[in-house]
């Protein structure tokens, strides 16, 4: 298996579903000459062309909303948004009408589109781009939403993503792009709502998903195992629907969890899986879940007050032990 | 002169128009259709002369307003009274009512709430034919006031640029609810608009249905020789107030008996009969075939079931190898549904830009 | 006290308010000649002249942030989004601009702006008209989330969303402009982040805010009164901040909780308490923390789908009889 | 023929605003300045050229490319730098950094992200003066390709329909990013769109400060007068990458060697000498003066401190009574702050539309 970058996990998940389907095709901003802003969509202008790589003007709304009248008529856009910052402008497009348009026309339609960018901080950017988005999608049902943390991960999600008849929310890591892992070549695909253990250990489960996994997670497990507490590291990566099973299986036998998602905490994502967590496991648990999430504030662009906003190891080796009563 | 079957279809499906859409109006009057309800008598001529103009493989969509395109494209009465009645027996199981018709067989494609939320959608469609290398046009229309919303910038000019096979109607009813087009709009006439976007835009008299076919065959022939979108600017009037619960007070009376006079039903009565393409007699006669389906058509929603409860839950996402539903076969037990089956294997032949050469010298950079 | 209608109370408070202060305007769609929509600003144009009272076109992302603009520079606008389904696509302007300018300013900003209109299900509108999107907005620091349940609390929450110097977002009830309450007169201000005990009880508390309190919650303890179950009832109304105290005061009693929501639970402000309750108050409960909320799908036009889809007095029965373990 | 004095001030203006650039692009490459960057070299006289057409008490605004517009209104250097190095002693304490400049003391009202997203807030600013009955203007840049975005089209419909006196300018550098704008836009001329809101659009050489400023003094005193909005397009040129991780591989050496010679600062330059207005020697001077602030500014940043971490709770929403942060006050211990206070009390006398007499007819309800 090659070692490659997050980025070219995924240029190789959208070249392989183009070469295979000729339906697939890429649209958002310089994702064609430019080769994409992050450089995921590198080299396949001038080996798909420009009818299937194109390059848009900065109109998220009507691009987003063009994506999902292609995906009407049996297309399968991937449409790319620079982040999902911008792609707040296009939200009414993706949930009044990608969510809803199976539903509205009583199964008569379908709407197989990817909607796929960075989210969470960038670094150094302050408030307007820094922001991990994903509750505010994996409210809406009609949407399925994934956040691969790793390489291997973003290949065989994003495939599984452009396969599905479905409108999949597909949220990248913008710090992860240069992340190197192993990678299957070729079919390497990773179905949509299945979680992986990423440690497996006994005394806490900590679940999380995208960049948090290697940023801060495993990096924690590692500082406990030191501490000899045995941390299972769940990575969900898909986050509507989540492997429910995958959580109960460690609760059970850790009864203890720790929720870390980059994002804000209040109606965060963490919040439902406390929620369902503390209502499905209630018997199962020893101590409350506890959640490890970015503060409750702006982020601001100043390099110490963007480090202390942000989830880190150490709050969550802290989250641990009060978890464990120690 | 036109084909004198031709102007007999118009007129016939204005008056089946115009028939149910009273028939909708008095239903909401008992209560069997709720919600909201918007009607679209008295623009009827834009929707028929318009659709006249198009191939069965073409393909329309359009706002809230919604009942009588698919209506006049061959939906069947009966199917879209049970949608409004909220039944089994609707296009869409009852689940989508008023605002949210889809008749994907005779190539409606909805039905869409939020003002101006199609206009994307259109172009979307119209990109997936040229990318296919299709004959086909999309339509799209949409209100005076949805004009407004920054889609349409965003839209034309993508849709200009990449001179997508689109044609977008703006029905200039001149009123966006309560609102006056005069009144929030810097450029009441929307069609001029168009030059923003280097795009063609056109104005007619929205009702004489005789003028919208003429103007629109021309426009559609344009676009499918692949010039490019158009913008055209029907201007008529809607009789009603803007849905079902608006009194629509802010017009007075004089206003509404004036346009009225410009009935295009009425209009392009007194042309068939002058012109003895038909009698007054052979008009009634259309006219009362028109409220015999509609009759039919109520008792069709009214004798049709509740969907089952199950269904809350069906039509949310697609299921592993779920199919489509073909509401005329399943409703009907029709055996000659042509469902769209669109190509899995193609070739893309279309270049949107000319191929980039890149230079030598930029390759290394160049600031 | 005189009884009057939930429009006519939040109407009273604009009405007052623009009376009061010169800086207040309201701005929206059929907002002046029209009177409203829904007939919230009745009278008002009338009163206060064409530049405090402005019909806009149909442009919510512009008109929303044109009012950021003027509450930048010392006015206070109130902004009418004719519901809140439309106003997905004026969130940029909203969650990008005005819940960050005070900080990305370092303090040199306020941005004192009221974005209010009708959120949940209007009855029988299907899916792209029957949203309770709440969820959306308490995530996003910077902003005040609001949503009265009642004429009074209408009122004087409305003041005092007009009176604070942030960004309040301000959801009121589709259903609710016709029902009626008692409303004191002139002065009557409702502190933002002020739960109110709708009905005092012991066995169990019910927590909910906006239309559910009077359309399911309250029946739904009456009815469990008539079995004996002492149900109290907390009608949350500030979403964000949220009251923590009136919650634990009542589940230090109760023991017991069930959230009722009338928008989705994925995610929801719901899952947000539960995950509070669960984590600050995990010894006091003797049961998980259960949810009523709507279900997980697109809102349907026919009449028994739509009922089945929304919260009920009897699914809350059923939740409170499962917490109770009967 | 320009006063002397008003001459001098541009060319000092344009040279300290490159010298500033200069000097952020190098600390950038120390990586003293982090994330985005977003340099204005090569655009000095678009800013410098309006801006000396306004009064310090009209309002500026901008997107991320916002360093030189608050520099050139008098704002601090030394605080800027301290903001892009992230430090207590920026204009906000280093929690907007490069992206987000704010200078409310000097009327310069943002440094926003979002592309286009300060368009509206540009029309609620004006919409606010006229509403009290200040005689002020707003200005608004933006890039060319920010005119694609929905807001412009939702935004220029009222502000042309309310006449709000707001001037805003597309500064057409004919990049977005990587992206030619001629690649993606149906109309690249820019300000050819105005017709499309009747809105008044002109187009000037904006390397040119002269004709920059002329024409800007012209639609000021226009928009002053109460005539509505103007659309104003600089066409111009950035000598840098979009950003300082953008090496621009997507222009040839040549366009930009081209697009040098007409660089804004060498032309008055050229202008100043020629026309006798200064010597080389004493141009040298002032820029030499440029450079010593600039050190100045650096040396300011390097020393100021990291924010508090507590300022990580701060000003996220404005706490009961608490009152706004003076950046020069709270830093520089400035006594002479002029704040902007904004009236409590006053009378509203614009009447946004006609008022309107309702119909005797029309309480009866039309239709
Ligand atoms: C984005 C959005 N804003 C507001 C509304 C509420 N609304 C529904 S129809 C309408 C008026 C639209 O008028 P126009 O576009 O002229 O179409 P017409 O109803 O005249 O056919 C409004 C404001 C909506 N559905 N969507
Ligand atoms: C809504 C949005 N989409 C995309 C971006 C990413 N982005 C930042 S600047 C930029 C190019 C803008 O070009 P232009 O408007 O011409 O301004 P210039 O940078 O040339 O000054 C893009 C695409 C963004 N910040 N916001
Ligand atoms: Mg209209
Ligand atoms: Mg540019």
């Amino acid at each position: 298996m090659a070692e490659i970058a997050y980025r070219e996990a995924l240029n190789q998940a959208l070249a392989e579903e183009m070469q295979r389907d000729p339906r697939v095709f890429l649209m958002g901003e310089e994702v064609a000459r430019y080769n994409g802003a992050y450089k995921v969509s590198q080299g396949l202008l001038d080996r798909f062309g420009s009818a299937r790589v194109v390059d848009t003007p900065i109109s998220e709304l009507g691009f987003a909303g063009l994506g999902v009248g292609a995906a009407m008529v049996g297309l399968r856009p991937v449409i790319e948004m620079m982040t999902w910052n911008f792609a707040i402008l296009a939200m009414d497009q993706i949930v009044n009408n990608a969510a809803k348009l199976r539903h509205m026309s009583g199964g008569q339609l379908r709407c197989p589109i990817v909607f796929r960018g960075p989210g969470g901080a960038g670094g150094r950017l302050s408030s307007q781009h820094s922001q991990a988005l994903e509750a505010n999608y994996v409210h809406f049902p009609g949407l399925k939403v994934v956040a691969p943390g790793t390489p291997a991960d973003a290949k065989g999600l994003l495939k599984s993503a452009i396969r599905d008849e479905n409108p999949v929310i597909f949220i990248e890591g913008e710090l992860l792009y240069g992340t190197r892992g192993e990678v299957p070549e070729g079919e390497h695909v990773v179905p949509i709502g299945l979680a992986e253990v990423k440690r497996a250990g006994t005394d806490v489960t900590i679940i999380t998903w995208s960049r948090m996994l290697t940023a801060c997670v495993l990096p924690a497990a590692e500082a406990l195992a030191a501490q000899s507490v045995s941390a299972e590291v769940i990575d969900l990566r898909s986050l509507r629907p989540f492997d429910q099973e995958a959580i109960s299986r460690s609760v059970k036998k850790t009864n203890r969890v720790v929720i870390v998602e980059e994002g804000w905490g209040f109606a965060g994502v963490g919040a439902h899986l406390a929620d369902f967590i503390q209502r499905e496991l209630f018997d199962e648990l020893d101590a409350p879940v506890l959640r490890v999430h970015g503060l409750d504030v702006n982020m601001a662009y100043a390099a110490n007050l963007e480090r202390a906003i942000q989830p880190s190891a150490e709050r969550i080796t802290q989250a641990v032990q009060q978890v464990l009563y120690r | 002169m036109h084909p004198p079957d031709l102007l007999i279809t118009m007129f016939r499906k204005m008056v089946l128009a115009r028939r149910f859409e009273e028939k909708a109006g008095q239903a909401y009057g008992q209560k069997k259709i709720q919600g909201f309800c918007h009607l679209y008598i008295g623009q009827e001529a834009v929707a028929v002369g318009v659709n006249e103009a198009l191939k069965p493989t073409d393909w329309v969509m359009t706002g809230y307003r919604d009942h009588v395109h698919p209506l006049i494209r061959g939906a069947d009465a009966g199917m879209l009274m049970a949608e409004l009645f909220g039944r089994d027996g609707g296009y869409s199981k009852g689940k989508g009512g008023s605002m949210h018709f889809f008749d994907i067989e005779h190539g409606f494609y909805g039905g869409y709430g939020i003002v101006g939320g199609q206009i994307p959608l259109a172009a979307g469609m119209a990109f997936a034919s040229k990318y296919r290398g299709e004959d086909r046009v999309t339509v799209c229309s949409f209100g005076d006031a949805a004009a407004n919303q920054g889609a349409l910038h965003e839209t034309f000019n993508m849709a200009a640029k990449w001179k997508l096979p689109v044609l977008y109607v703006v029905e200039n009813n001149r009123y966006g609810m309560g609102t006056d087009i005069a009144r929030v709009s810097s450029e009441p006439d929307i069609h001029k608009r168009a030059n923003a976007w280097r795009m063609r835009g056109e104005g007619v008299d929205g009702m004489d249905v005789l003028k919208v076919y003429e103007t629109a065959k021309a426009l559609i022939e344009w676009i499918r020789a692949g010039n490019g979108p158009v913008l055209l600017e029907a201007y008529t009037y809607r009789f009603r107030g803007h849905s079902m619960s608006d009194a629509a007070t802010y017009r007075t009376k004089d206003e509404v008996e004036q346009e009225k006079q410009r009935d295009p039903i009425l209009h392009l009565r007194a042309h068939l009969v002058k012109q003895k393409v038909a009698t007054e007699a052979q008009l009634d006669a259309i006219d009362e075939e028109g409220k015999a389906i509609v009759e039919k058509a109520l008792a069709f929603a009214e004798a049709s079931p509740e969907p089952p409860l199950e269904d809350v839950y069906t039509h949310h996402l697609v299921e592993d190898g779920e199919g489509d539903e073909q509401p005329r076969a399943r409703v009907l037990g029709a055996t000659d549904v042509k469902w769209p089956a669109f190509p899995e294997k193609f070739d893309v032949t279309w270049e949107l830009e000319p191929r980039h050469e890149p230079d030598p010298q930029q390759k290394k950079g160049a600031a």
